[in-house]
């Protein structure tokens, strides 16, 4: 009932319909037709949802985190709900990367979309040893460095709450691979600037944020925490606030493009997130909930692009042409308040 | 019945709610009307249900399927109100939209040969026994065989499932833990006195079994000392339900972690660690 | 609907009707009567709600920060609602201390409730004053010093930010005051342990937690920020579990009773702050929804300690007294943790 | 109708809902039992409504009081639904329970001496001077001096309170923004024709408004013009309501922030910085 002003008739609207509207985006050298991604843990590795809707209309796909090993995970219970969130503890459970490359990627790279593979390490030469493996395959888009899994006993998060380990860990991982290097950032850090500009001048051709906040949940029945590793990892609408915060913080501080995620669960959030500096975004525990909710962003973009009062703006930056480019808004809402009268 | 998204789904459904009525303590008999799910369900296999448009509750809450009738379409569910998700779903009124995905999960195996079937079922875990009933009736009946339904409630109040069970072709022991109906005590206990031989001496061919952990933990025990194969249904947390989260995991009987959602909901015995 | 346990049946509630219940804490030398405060300003200076409800049943008052010199605050907008969460942009908005003292302290003083006064300040030097200034009150309860007022330009969270800064302001009013010193902490730190420690080596008698998560919301019709500062304080029930871990790890890291606050609506949540460690707890945001949630609150957390499974653990700890006392669960997830087998 | 709370209360109650109907595109209108505010309120004053027992969403929301009965102690409201919290309003059913705060804010002066009143409203914002005009109705036929009302609204499906306005004594002019009703145009330029005498001249000596900002900017400049004191109901997003949060500011004509919670919604022109 929330009134849709995409439904309301709109006078510019006939010149608009002869628009082309361009979703396109091209992060870390990845072109995707859309910026709509799904989110590392929350897809498995496609099969599942492929079950589901047609997953070649994303923009890209990434996969659960993978381990140099085999991992077991957490015992359960791994899941806690907490007011429009959700905690997790899942803890980084995956075949290992010789597994993933036997059983998962041979499925995967016959994707007609992107496919990123999210990693993470105990170490440094794990990431290392593992980004050098993945960059042997051909076809793989790009990789995902986890530096921010609250959910582990060793590096996970540690790495990603100092700026010196960050660089370290960006910094092997690009020199061992191939390919186009994202860096995945923890927002449980003092200054999440300090980090991403780590990460990029440690070469990363992207950074993605946010990672799971750290929170936990205590049973008052009986009388301890939920998780065996009595921390989790937050998520869902909850942290959308936070994470879009962290979002427009880190698109001032780099120069590399920046993923936003973080409770991304309608178009209008996506839109919320571009606005404040990020060329593409992420879709994770919405999709629990919402299968389809990526390919609704997806739909509800275009149509915002395509809203009047967004034309005029576009269509000012992007001078005679009568395509309206997602890529145009990308941070518009910094230079709007810079310029802006804000009263 | 609309169906939702493209057409490689088929797991997205956007039904009609026929009736959701009360029909034992906080315990909800509901029907929907879904042709796509009453076609392809088994026993034993649940939906995943939408409880809000908005993002409290925020997951779906998974629900066995209770019964599913391909003819009129309609699939049926028993549930009962245990917290907020549960508490909105109760709330859907006949002719309401409810969202499910579904089926999904791996449910019971309907024997193909003639067995003596047990089902063995505590509280809200006798929903998907009830389903399993339905399926199983026809071949028992034919094959001349006899199935038995040992099932618990904490009292009275809350019992249900009983004449349809009989319907079925079982023979129902029920119990109640304060003794307000069938005998006192607990399911487990009178199957384990049954296989015994303690009061009606019986011997089955398959276990089929749903209920808290503890519970199922004491079914798994009983069916090993009698050695019969038992399949035991299993509730953990969810978020995804369809393996992609690896959020809701049990032990396995090997290395590291079953997922209930996908390798699940119903387990081999020998497949997990209660 | 969500089956109240305590309204059950239960064999031992007998014997335990006969127990008292003893909700009283003390926390840096106040006694509480019992440990349900409210958060600063959610409760402006007590004068809104009283007319609402009888606030002489809250443990303690805290008052709305107050500064040196008189300060507007923010322009509007200054709150945005967001999923389970509110953000604000208040930005200090105060009378200034003298003012207070004149016009709020004779009415608050003579309250039969512990009133604790929230101080802020630009510099090390005007905490000082303020605190020097407040000292000479007679009958207030103590200063809780606010390192952590995410909408100010200067001063506030980046005093909360660094252990180096906080010890200096904390150091700076313990030495300025005669008042028992509560240090207020921010939770957008990537350690609140070492952030702990520092005012507790400062002589913090006490530390409270959280104060608002850093948020941002984009406004997608102006297509820029919805506040002017850009960004605001998260609180409220979404940042719970965030708030919850920072209780259990400040717990951790100091001696000194911790006064857990951020998204407590019930008597529930209340309970697990308590269980993860918190001696008194704060309500804000829940009280503009339900004014009388703290007392709600304080009547669900005497009947919690009634509650079966409790009073075994209680009594446990009380030894032969048939008084249950609330100050024997502080904590109690913790040991529980510890000596329990978490399977 | 229940109290809620302790004997200081008088602010906190669970009403029940007598009628919540639609009468006009996406507006109802509410009435509620609650002898209390029924007696205390003064038009211009608002209700903080609980729209949901969960944390979505979190907040109450602001709704005028656009009438009052101190006989049967019933309270009405006319709201539009804009989003999710006014959606959930909407949807409370007859013998429902709503909580609500209230009386909340500073209201209207109803005029004490005979005077020509004039109302202006922009939408919803004609809702409580529904209720201004009930209470004025009385004093301007016993003096026999005339109110006018200056309405405006989109398009005429959002008509609302012509009839009741007139039967309050007042001359209605109707204006929508596509002339579907009424005059094509906005009340603040027939307002302002009509005190500069273009069309009816008429002198009034009270204006009250209440509209979105930009047109009770409008107002308070022709009102200044036209030197009449003119009252204006603001709207802010709200948290607290009662003057605790500080989170409702509105410029003030002199240094600072006013709270439209506790100085206003209604607010002397000269107060406020529009
Ligand atoms: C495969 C499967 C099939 C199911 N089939 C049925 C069915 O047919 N009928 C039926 O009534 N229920 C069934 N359940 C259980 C049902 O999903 C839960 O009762 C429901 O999700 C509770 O949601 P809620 O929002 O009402 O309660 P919540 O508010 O989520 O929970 C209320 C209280 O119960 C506790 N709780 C709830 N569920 C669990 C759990 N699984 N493990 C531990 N604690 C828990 C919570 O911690 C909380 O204290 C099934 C569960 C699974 C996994
Ligand atoms: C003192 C007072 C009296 C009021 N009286 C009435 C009345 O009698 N009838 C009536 O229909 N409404 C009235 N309102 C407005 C009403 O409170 C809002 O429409 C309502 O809170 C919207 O809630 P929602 O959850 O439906 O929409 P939301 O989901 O909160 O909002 C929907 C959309 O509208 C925008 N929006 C809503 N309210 C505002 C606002 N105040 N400022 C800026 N943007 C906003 C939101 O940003 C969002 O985009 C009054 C407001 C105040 C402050
Ligand atoms: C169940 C679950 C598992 C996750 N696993 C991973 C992971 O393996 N690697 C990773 O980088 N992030 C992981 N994440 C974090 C998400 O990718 C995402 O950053 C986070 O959930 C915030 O987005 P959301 O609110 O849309 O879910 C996981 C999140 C969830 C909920
Ligand atoms: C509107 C508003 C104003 C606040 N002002 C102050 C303040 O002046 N000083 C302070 O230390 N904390 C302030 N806080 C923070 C609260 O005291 C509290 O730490 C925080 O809101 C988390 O608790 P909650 O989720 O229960 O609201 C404010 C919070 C809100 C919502
Ligand atoms: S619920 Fe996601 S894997 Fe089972
Ligand atoms: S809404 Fe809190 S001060 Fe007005």
């Amino acid at each position: 009932m929330n009134r849709d002003k995409l439904s309301e008739p709109c006078p510019k609207m006939e010149y608009i319909r002869n628009c082309a509207v361009d979703l396109c985006v091209e992060i870390a050298g990845i072109s995707m037709k859309n910026p709509v991604m799904v989110a590392s843990g929350t897809f498995g590795f496609g099969e599942e949802y492929a079950k589901i809707y047609d997953i070649n209309r994303l923009g890209a796909v990434v996969t659960k985190g993978i381990t140099l090993l085999p991992r077991h995970g957490n015992p359960p219970p791994r899941l806690c709900e907490t007011p429009a969130g959700l905690l997790n503890s899942v803890g980084l459970e995956n075949p290992g990367v010789e597994r993933f490359i036997r059983e998962e990627w041979p499925r995967l790279k016959k994707l007609p979309v992107p496919v990123i593979v999210n990693i993470d390490g105990d170490t440094v030469e794990e990431y290392r040893e593992i980004a050098k493996r993945l960059s042997e395959l051909n076809g793989l888009a790009a990789l995902e460095v986890n530096i921010s899994c609250p959910n582990v006993e060793k590096g996970g998060i540690a790495f990603g709450q100092d700026p010196g380990s960050a660089y370290e860990v960006v910094r092997a991982v690009k020199e061992a691979a191939t390919l186009p290097v994202i860096a995945k950032l923890s927002p449980n850090v003092t200054s999440i600037q300090k980090i991403a500009a780590a990460v990029e001048s440690a070469g990363a051709d992207a950074v993605s944020l946010i990672n799971t906040v750290l929170g936990m949940a205590v049973d008052i029945d009986r009388q301890r925490p939920v998780f065996k590793r009595i921390f989790a990892g937050l998520s869902g609408p909850a942290v959308k606030p936070i994470a879009l915060r962290m979002v427009w913080e880190a698109y001032e501080a780099v120069k590399i493009p920046v993923i936003g995620m973080g409770g991304i669960s309608t178009w209008r959030d996506a839109v919320e997130f571009i606005l404040a500096g990020a060329s593409a975004v992420a879709v994770g525990t919405a999709g629990f909930i919402d299968p389809e909710a990526p390919l609704k962003i997806i739909d509800g973009l275009e149509k915002y692009l395509v809203e009047c009062s967004i034309c005029e703006s576009a269509l000012k930056t992007s001078g005679e042409d009568k395509t309206i480019k997602l890529r145009d808004i990308v941070g518009l809402a910094h230079k709007n308040f810079t310029e802006g009268d804000f009263s | 019945m609309e169906r939702k998204g493209d057409i490689l789904a088929g797991l997205l459904f956007s039904t009609k709610v026929i009736q959701n009525v009360l029909i034992a303590y906080d315990i909800y008999h509901m029907k929907i009307c879904c042709p796509e799910v009453a076609e392809k369900a088994a026993p034993g296999q649940f939906l995943h249900i939408r409880c809000s448009d908005g993002p409290t509750p925020l997951l779906r809450r998974p629900i066995s399927i209770a019964g599913a009738n391909e003819k009129d379409g309609t699939v049926e569910m028993v549930y009962r109100v245990l917290g907020e998700g549960t508490r909105l779903i109760s709330q859907k009124k006949a002719g309401e939209i409810l969202d499910v995905m579904g089926p999904l999960g791996r449910g019971f195996p309907v024997p193909l040969d003639a067995v003596d079937p047990v089902l063995i079922g505590g509280g809200v875990g006798v929903a998907p026994l009830l389903y399993l009933a339905q399926k199983i009736a026809g071949p028992l009946s034919r094959s001349g065989r006899s199935g038995a339904a040992f099932i618990g409630f904490s009292t009275a109040g809350e019992v249900f499932g009983v004449d349809f069970l009989k319907s079925c072709g079982f023979t129902v022991f029920l119990t109640t833990d304060d003794g307000t109906a069938g005998q006192k005590g607990v399911p487990t206990e009178a199957f384990e006195n049954c296989i015994k031989g303690h009061e009606v001496q019986k011997q089955f061919d398959i276990v089929y079994a749903c209920g808290p952990k503890p519970f199922l933990a004491k079914v798994k025990d009983a069916a090993v000392r009698g050695k019969i194969p038992a399949y035991l249904s299993l509730e953990e947390r969810m978020a995804c339900g369809v393996g992609a989260c690896l959020g809701c995991a049990v032990k396995s009987a090997g290395e590291g972690y079953k997922k209930v959602c996908r390798d699940g909901p119903v387990f081999e015995a020998g497949e997990i660690q209660l």
